[in-house]
């Protein structure tokens, strides 16, 4: 069977220059070797710290920047060699949302002409049928048809992201990438949108492959989660198995970083050492290495280690402990 | 590059506006005169060849022989009036530096005070009225009808204030409005606000950390006054017969004595470049963000 | 004497003067701090919780904040009574301020040693610089900065966000304030990083006793680090009490509301309680409760009549809720 | 707020003044000044020569006296107005127009374009543009083309330079990403997305630079390279009767105060339109 | 402050010791080899040379010069060598003086220490005229040259007269001093003497109210201000100057590729007409303030050859202000239906020392506005009309002056044929014709009938509109200077700087 979504190696590397006159170039591997596969249907998280490469992935998924190697497929279409329609296709089927509801609505246009702006580019539809679907499009996130007339302005950030997201959802797509949809708003309003996303995803059928550095959210939305450092996956597999057992060092001090509400044991928390290392210039070995608070000797620190099929059938970890070096 | 196409403009300078033995040449001039004069001046080569020769001569800094003043080369004719338009030009960027800045900052820091609209009415009159209708008046107030300073010409500091102050009075307006919004939004930063929560006195918190990040606006527009103070040169030496280049522009130009307007409009743009360069690297010093490596 | 509460805000109202009128940001708020305590603030964006803190040490916005009512009082001393002179002298020695955005919280044109030194030099600003080198190195240290000899001479903008949250932690804790207020100091933070600060906060507290406020969105830091809380909607305590009683016993809707709607990590839930709707402005004039108009409880008193706090669910003496139906649940 | 109420709030607030006076110095003499004017502007009348103002010894036909070839001062400035509407008008368009293109095409599209654009405006800034002008207009002489040509280089810069760096701001931020995820062109995200999200400050800049354009033409008036002859544009008048401001200052003093007038209100009403439209954004 | 005047006005052509450098003044340290009377203008030997003759065809000129005459600073007496050495640097190629041609001669030779003589194709009856007058030929000594090169010139030059060089501030002015012992005898009152040039008239007007500058020259219409502050006015003993207006582009000759005979004013009428609509006496009192007589020729000229008084009483009846008969005289020749192009073009410029002229050209407008002709106004700098004049494109009406110290000949070959025409005024086979044959003919008497003739012909023709004669005029402070007597005939129209005097 071909997966629904399925990418392979991918990297993103960014050339910086630095100094007073731009002398200095670096490379930022802001993504690296990065493979994993989605069901149609189904929510991928991408989780990790800021700077992990998460936005940079999901960009390249939107074809919003090129990846520097590997490639993905869509349905079995290599992305990479879309051109004419099948580009436009791809533009309908693929959608997103992004963080920032101040920011990702162009405050000079109508409401209704972003949530059509879609259908206008992509579709050859006649006023009324375009009205009808934006109509449409602005109920099923719960806004009035009326609210069309308005300017961004005029609504919350709350409201602003369901603007986002109607205008996302107006031509079907199969597939939405979500990036950190909800952390700029209020710890009151993150549920209702949330729950929008469910609710869409169970009338549509769309997937979503969300970016999220709350864990909280990353559980109640996804069925598959990925964990990202320093640009790589580190683990990825079910939301469950993940939450409920994690194996990467790296997730384990992730998840009991996020400090919950009602304390379930009384397991002191992990603290890590030190900070994030620069993508700019990253460690060798295993690149959570100098942080790593199961660090194991000179194997993590010189080789990098490879992916390792974990108990159940779909959950891959990449640590050199549980492997015939650790 | 961009002191490239300044060349090739200066150049075509002379060539767009007219033929220089038009201005040199009395009224009755015969066409023999004019030949020979075209001749000994080199404009009867082709365009090319003058635009060779005269980069190859203005790289060695000579831009040939000014046509108006007898006998001296464009160069040192302009540079002669120059010390006195820089001390005119200097004095000018004082006045407006001392006047504006603690304008600026003072009606930010009393926003809305009685000080903030007068720093804002000053502002508004300075950017209101034209230079040489002011230049005019004081003249006729301070010089003719007090007496107070020289109506004109070249002199210490007495003859300077009134062509400084008439110069400066729009950067004046310039820089109180940008040191005041500049110095209003840092007021509002995180960091000012960290400053005053620390403990430190008002003073502190205004001149060492607010002002010091404020000043980066007015810096950067340090560029662009000296660039406008050479302009503004032009209209205020005129009227106060005040011998600098803006003047001398004014009369090679007048006299078509192409060497010299070359040389002064190559100065200018150069001079302007130059200190944008320094102001850069002046940013640099007071903003270590951008000379971090 | 020592019984007092370190902090005891009474009836504070804050308001600021815009052109569209008088906005109540900071209405009719009472609290206390104990000495050495811990108190978190939660509450909605704008919902007025800065300009609580802001209000306290005084920092509003010049010309359009003031405070219009209420008592200060700060060991005893009535802070809104204060000359700015005497202001300046509480300000950063009796109490420090930690402020949200540790990338801008920095004066980015000085070096960390210069701004350590300047808030070390408070008391005599004549004693030398580098006699005060050797104690900006230990204040550095306290907060955990690595290396810190060398990045005395660093520029903020060389350091993470991590790092300069612990200069500024190390600014605040230099002179051994009684009340550290902390308005999000880790929202800008990595949840490793986050945690790691936490922890040094919370060490360097217990051996100060310093009492600290502690204002955040996050209802999981409150849990773990605060020992008691407020909420705050609208520009009101809507419920306070300490943290075991308030999480075991929510007692006003929103509170109820808030707590049921933030996703758990440790179970999946299938569907998440949502709150709908909006807060309301702040410029909107509320007779009643401000919750009203979200509050599936709500009936015609909430919309008329303010509710006065009383105590909560929980019984606990301090545990307190403004609420007209404390006895229903959502 | 009703809106006589908010309408009659502004008319009190210094913009409101500010506006009123525009209206009074520029706007209906612009529009008008052919019922306004009592006199014929370029009518001379060589026997009432040199009249002083009515509350200065003079007659009501000449309320604001004559200059020395006997026209009505008054009716000059009225007319003046005219020539000070269209100039700014045209010219900060043109200069608007070509400085939001090439500042947009240079934000937007970034390399080669946004250096080429970019060292353009350098050049401009650098090259002394009164110089320029004074050595144009010793072949051409004086015109309204040249005039308008100065505007436009001194002023496109700005334009470029504001409008290239709000929308290097802009085209980082998500709509823009979205409107790439739905498919749009780059000359539709250009001209769809950035360039309505800046018109706010070109009008802005726009206004701003109404006074900056008065003065600029009243001072190449006063080296004699502005508006030709006998046009009573304002810059003209008040150069004109500079020599004889001693014994004859209302010549050049009213056309002078015209322009006081005329830049300050706009000045201020342009401080105003920022403060509204953009509030963030500095001024020179 | 008695012992220093500073004589304020506008910045000259030529801003540099090098006399050759520009059409310009003759600065006041210099002598020529013919002086003027200070009260009548007439040439003299008050200068360099103590006499001077002609041979008979006017084809050889001989100078004597005064044996006593010294250069300042020690560059030791003046010798024929030192004329001959500042002819050939002042009719060298890089000369820009006016009327350099009339100057040139066949040869200079200095026969003795004090005897020049000057050889010519042909006859130049009026030779004397480029030794003084516009004073073409100022004397610098070659000893001075030999030592320093121009350079010595460009920093020290010596002069020969009462006032010797002291510095020049470049864009300021430039001092001289009084010479202690002069040759001559001369003692002025001021030991001190400045020229200060100031490009704006308001600052020149201020220098002098202000007390800051003793004499300054000064627009009319500035004088008034000047008089109320109690400072007082000196006018030259001559006219200094002829003014009018000038119809440009009339090449008429025969054969001439330039001719255009479409232009409005070709027509006789016209010019007529246009005479005819300016009030002449309104314009005096505007441009001159009342202080100039009328003219009915501007190249016409009592002192000179050819004058023919009558015209000055014909000039009523045929040039006398008549709108009425304008406006006739224009319907009569057909005005504007019968033209191609009825527009005139009326040229606006400024000449320094010319303040009055783009007023003049606005008072044309409003004048020929009345009687119904179209007119536009043009602005331009003087070196362009000179251009589009040597081009034969001048298709205008321009204001213009003329000294009238200009020999007739001078005159009437500059203005009126393709000889030495920078203007392009009117031309015709006529005018040409007397132009030639006056420059052919030696006879005194023969001479004045043939330029009598050229001028009524000119004037019949209504070849221009001529305006008023001038005369020079400095305003003073009466409390430091004086009096001050100078006949307004040379270079600037002002010289006899010695002759300054002091008040008390
Ligand atoms: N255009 C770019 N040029 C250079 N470096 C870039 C660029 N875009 C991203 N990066 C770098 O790539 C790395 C990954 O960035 P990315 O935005 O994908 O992180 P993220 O995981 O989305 O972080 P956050 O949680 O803060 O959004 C970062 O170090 C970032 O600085
Ligand atoms: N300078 C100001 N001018 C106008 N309104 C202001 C200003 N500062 C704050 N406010 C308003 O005051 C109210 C309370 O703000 P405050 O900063 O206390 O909220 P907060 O609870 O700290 O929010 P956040 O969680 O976003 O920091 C808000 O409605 C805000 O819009
Ligand atoms: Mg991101
Ligand atoms: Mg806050």
């Amino acid at each position: 069977m071909i997966s629904f979504l399925k990418v392979e190696n991918l990297s993103k590397h960014f050339p910086v220059r630095t100094g007073i006159f731009h002398r200095k170039e670096h490379i930022v591997r802001a993504v690296q070797d990065v493979s994993f596969e989605l069901e149609e249907g189904q929510t991928l998280a991408l989780v990790g710290e800021s700077g992990c490469g998460k936005t940079t992935l999901a960009w390249m998924l939107l074809k919003l920047i090129e990846p520097t190697s590997g490639r993905f497929w869509l349905n079995g279409q290599d992305v990479a060699e879309l051109t004419g329609p099948d580009l436009r296709q791809y533009r309908t089927n693929v959608q997103a949302v992004f963080q920032d509801p101040w920011a990702s609505l162009s405050p000079r246009m109508r409401v209704f002409d972003i949530v059509a702006e879609g259908l206008r580019l992509n579709d050859n539809l006649s006023d009324g049928a375009m009205t009808k679907r934006v109509d449409e499009a602005l109920c099923s996130v719960g806004l009035r048809p009326d609210d069309g007339h308005k300017f961004p302005h005029e609504f919350s950030g709350g409201q602003r992201q369901r603007i986002a997201i109607a205008s996302a959802i107006v031509q079907r797509p199969k597939l939405i990438i979500l990036d950190e949809p909800v952390s700029a708003l209020d710890v009151s309003i993150r549920s209702q949108i949330m729950n929008l996303f469910k609710d869409i995803q169970s009338e549509f059928g769309c997937s979503y492959v969300v970016v999220a550095h709350d864990l909280g959210t990353t559980r109640y939305m996804a069925d598959r989660v990925a964990v990202m450092y320093l640009g790589s996956l580190v683990e990825f597999g079910s939301t469950d198995k993940m939450f409920d057992a994690p194996e990467h060092p790296y997730t384990q001090a992730l998840l009991s970083a996020a400090l919950p509400i009602q304390k379930s044991d009384d397991k002191p928390p992990i603290v890590l050492r030190g900070e994030v290392p620069s993508p700019v210039n990253p460690p060798s070995g295993c690149l959570f290495h100098p942080r790593c608070q199961s660090f194991i000797g000179d194997v993590c620190s010189s080789n990098a280690p490879n992916w390792r099929k974990s108990g159940s059938a779909d959950h891959w970890v990449r640590c050199h402990i549980g492997t015939e070096w650790g | 590059m961009s002191l490239f196409v300044v060349t090739i403009v200066v150049f075509s300078l002379s060539h767009l506006t007219g033929d220089p033995v038009d201005a040199m040449l009395p009224d009755d001039a015969t066409q023999q005169q004019i030949e020979d004069l075209t001749k000994h001046l080199g404009l009867d080569r082709p365009y090319h060849v003058q635009y060779v020769t005269f980069i190859g001569n203005a790289l060695r800094g000579d831009f040939g022989q000014s046509t108006k003043w007898r006998g001296k080369s464009a160069s040192t004719v302009v540079l002669e009036r120059l010390p006195a338009t820089l001390k005119l030009g200097g004095l000018a960027i004082l006045i407006s530096v001392v006047a504006s800045i603690p304008l600026g900052v003072l009606a930010a820091v009393y926003r809305n005070s009685p000080l903030d609209r007068g720093a804002s009415v000053i502002a508004l009159l300075g950017q209101s009225l034209p230079a040489f209708w002011l230049a005019i008046v004081l003249m006729w107030i301070f010089a003719v009808t007090l007496g107070w300073f020289p109506t004109s010409g070249l002199g210490g500091l007495s003859y300077m204030i009134l062509p400084a102050v008439a110069m400066a009075w729009f950067q004046v307006a310039a820089l109180t409005r940008l040191t005041r919004s500049a110095m209003l939004e840092v007021l509002d930063s995180e960091y000012v606000k960290f400053a005053k929560v620390k403990g430190l006195t008002e003073n502190v918190v205004i001149w060492k950390h607010a002002f010091r990040n404020a000043a980066i606006v007015p810096v950067t527009y340090f560029g662009v006054l000296a660039g406008s103070l050479l302009t503004g040169s032009v209209v205020i030496e005129t009227v106060f017969a005040w011998p600098g280049t803006g003047l001398l522009a004014l009369e090679a130009i007048r006299g078509r004595d192409f060497p010299v307007v070359q040389f002064v409009v190559l100065f200018f743009a150069v001079f302007y470049l130059f200190a944008n360069l320094v102001i850069d690297v002046v940013y640099g010093l007071i903003d270590p963000r951008i000379r971090q490596d | 004497m020592s019984n007092e509460p370190l902090l005891d805000v009474r009836n504070l109202t804050t308001v600021l003067d815009l052109a569209a009128g008088t906005m109540p940001v900071v209405d009719d708020v009472s609290f206390t701090v104990g000495r050495g305590e811990t108190l978190g603030i939660v509450g909605e964006s704008g919902s007025g919780k800065s300009m609580t803190a802001n209000s306290i040490i005084q920092i509003l916005p010049k010309k359009i904040g003031r405070i219009a009512g209420g008592k200060i009082l700060f060991d005893g001393r009535d802070l809104s009574q204060f000359s700015d002179a005497d202001l300046t002298k509480v300000r950063g020695r009796e109490i420090a301020m930690i402020l949200q955005d540790p990338h801008t919280s920095l004066n980015p044109v000085y070096t960390i040693g210069n701004q350590v030194i300047e808030a070390l030099r408070l008391d005599d600003p004549r004693q030398p610089k580098r006699s005060l080198l050797g104690k900006a190195i230990n204040v550095l240290k306290k907060m955990n900065v690595a290396d810190a000899e060398r990045r005395l001479h660093a520029f903020p903008h060389q350091m993470s966000g991590g790092m300069k949250q612990r200069v500024v932690g190390a600014i605040a804790f230099s002179s051994a304030p009684k009340l550290i207020i902390a308005d999000e100091p880790t929202t800008a933070l990595d949840v490793t990083i986050q945690l790691q600060y936490l922890q040094l906060l919370e060490g360097i507290q217990k051996n100060t006793g310093a009492a600290i406020i502690f204002i955040t969105h996050d209802l999981g830091i409150v849990a773990n680090l605060c020992h008691r809380l407020a909420v705050m909607y609208g520009g009101r305590i809507i419920e306070s009490g300490t943290v075991k009683d308030v999480f075991a016993a929510p007692s006003h809707p929103y509170t109820q509301a808030l707590l049921r709607s933030v996703p758990s990590i440790d179970t999946k839930v299938y569907r998440l309680y949502a709150i709908e709707g909006q807060p309301p402005p702040l410029t909107e004039e509320i007779a009643g409760c401000k919750f009203a108009s979200r509050c599936p409880l709500a009936t015609d008193v909430c919309r008329s009549h303010r509710p006065d706090p009383k105590p909560g669910r929980s019984g606990a003496v301090s545990h307190e809720a403004s609420c007209w139906h404390l006895g229903e649940t959502l | 707020m009703g809106r006589t109420a908010r309408l009659s709030r502004f008319m009190l607030s210094v913009p409101g003044a500010a506006f009123i006076v525009l209206v009074i110095v520029l706007i209906i003499p612009a529009l008008f000044a052919d019922l306004i004017a009592p006199h014929d502007p370029y009518k001379a009348n060589i026997r009432s020569r040199l009249e002083p103002p009515f509350l200065f010894g003079g007659t009501t036909e000449f309320i604001l006296g004559t200059d020395r070839l006997g026209r009505d001062v008054f009716s000059r400035i009225i007319h003046g107005a005219k020539f000070a509407l269209g100039i700014s008008m045209v010219g900060i368009l043109l200069g608007a127009v070509v400085g939001t293109a090439l500042g947009l095409i240079a934000g937007f599209l970034r390399g080669w374009w946004d250096a080429t654009i970019m060292r353009a405006v350098d050049i401009t800034f650098a090259l002394p543009s009164i110089l320029l002008a004074l050595a144009l207009a010793s072949v051409s002489g004086p015109s309204f083309e040249l005039v308008i040509f100065v505007v436009i280089f001194v002023i496109w810069g700005y334009f470029a330079r504001q409008v290239r760096a709000e929308t290097l701001a802009l085209r980082e931020l998500d709509f823009v990403a979205r409107a790439r995820v739905l498919g749009a062109s780059e000359y539709r995200i250009m001209w769809k997305y950035i360039l309505p999200n800046i018109v706010n400050t070109i009008v802005v800049l726009g206004t701003l630079q109404i006074g900056v354009v008065i003065i600029l033409e009243a001072t190449l008036s006063f080296l004699g390279i502005g508006i030709p002859r006998p046009t009573p544009a304002w810059g003209l008048l008040v150069a004109d009767g500079r020599q004889l401001i001693v014994s004859s200052w209302w010549i050049s003093f009213f056309p002078g105060l015209a322009i006081l007038l005329t830049v300050m209100s706009v000045n201020v009403l342009g401080d105003a339109l920022r403060d509204v439209l953009d509030p963030k954004s500095r001024s020179v | 402050a008695a012992d220093r005047v500073v004589f304020a006005t506008t910045l000259p052509q030529n801003q540099s010791n090098l006399f050759w450098g520009g059409t310009g003044e003759r600065l006041p340290n210099f002598q020529a080899l013919v002086g003027h009377d200070p009260i009548s203008g007439k040439y003299d030997n008050s200068e360099l040379a103590e006499s001077w003759s002609t041979n008979e065809g006017f084809t050889e000129w001989t100078f004597k010069l005064k044996p006593d005459a010294e250069f300042h600073f020690g560059w030791g007496p003046v010798t024929a060598a030192d004329v001959v050495h500042s002819y050939e640097l002042t009719t060298g190629p890089d000369s820009t003086i006016n009327s350099i041609e009339h100057l040139r001669a066949k040869s200079a030779v200095a026969v003795d220490d004090h005897t020049v003589v000057f050889t010519f194709d042909t006859p130049r009856t009026n030779y004397a005229f480029q030794h003084a007058g516009r004073g073409s030929l100022v004397i610098y000594s070659k000893a001075q040259y030999d030592a320093e090169g121009v350079e010595g010139y460009n920093t020290k030059p010596a002069g020969t007269s009462a006032y010797q060089y002291v510095e020049r501030v470049p864009g300021v002015g430039v001092t001289f001093e009084r010479v202690e012992n002069h040759w001559q005898g001369t003692v002025p009152d001021f030991k001190e003497l400045e020229i200060r040039y100031v490009q704006e008239q308001a600052t020149i007007l201020a220098l002098l109210l202000s007390g800051e500058a003793q004499i300054a020259s000064i627009p009319r219409e500035l004088q008034k201000q000047a008089l109320e502050a109690g400072k007082k006015i000196i006018s030259s003993q001559n006219p200094a100057m002829a003014t009018g207006a000038i119809f440009n582009g009339m090449y008429g000759k025969s054969g001439d590729p330039a001719y255009r005979p479409d232009l409005p004013w070709w027509n006789v009428k016209v010019r007529e007409a246009m005479n005819r609509a300016l009030n002449r006496e309104e314009m005096i009192d505007v441009l001159y303030d009342g202080r100039a007589e009328p003219t009915p020729s501007w190249l016409m000229d009592s002192r000179n050859e050819g004058y023919v008084p009558e015209l000055m009483e014909r000039f009523d009846e045929m040039y006398g202000y008549d709108p009425e008969r304008a406006r006739e005289l224009l319907a009569e020749a057909g005005y504007p239906d019968a033209f191609p192009d009825p527009m005139i073009p009326i040229v606006s410029s400024t000449l320094n020392g010319n303040p009055e002229f783009p007023v003049m050209s606005e008072l044309l407008q409003v004048y020929f506005e009345e009687i119904g002709l179209q007119t536009e106004l043009r602005e331009m700098d003087w070196p362009k009309l000179g251009a589009l004049g040597r081009a034969r494109e001048s298709f205008m009406i321009s204001p213009v002056r003329n000294a009238p110290l200009r020999p007739t000949e001078a005159a009437l070959v500059n203005f009126h044929t393709e000889r030495g025409t920078p203007y392009g005024g009117f031309e015709d086979d006529k005018i040409e014709g007397l132009a030639d044959k006056l420059t052919a003919t030696i006879d005194p008497d023969e001479r004045n009938a043939i330029a009598s003739e050229a001028f009524t012909y000119l004037f019949e023709q209504y070849v221009d509109m001529p305006l008023a004669i001038v005369f020079a005029e400095v305003t003073v402070d009466p409390e430091v200077v004086s009096d001050w007597t100078f006949p307004g005939v040379t270079t600037n129209s002002i010289s006899h700087w010695h002759l300054i005097k002091a008040a008390k």
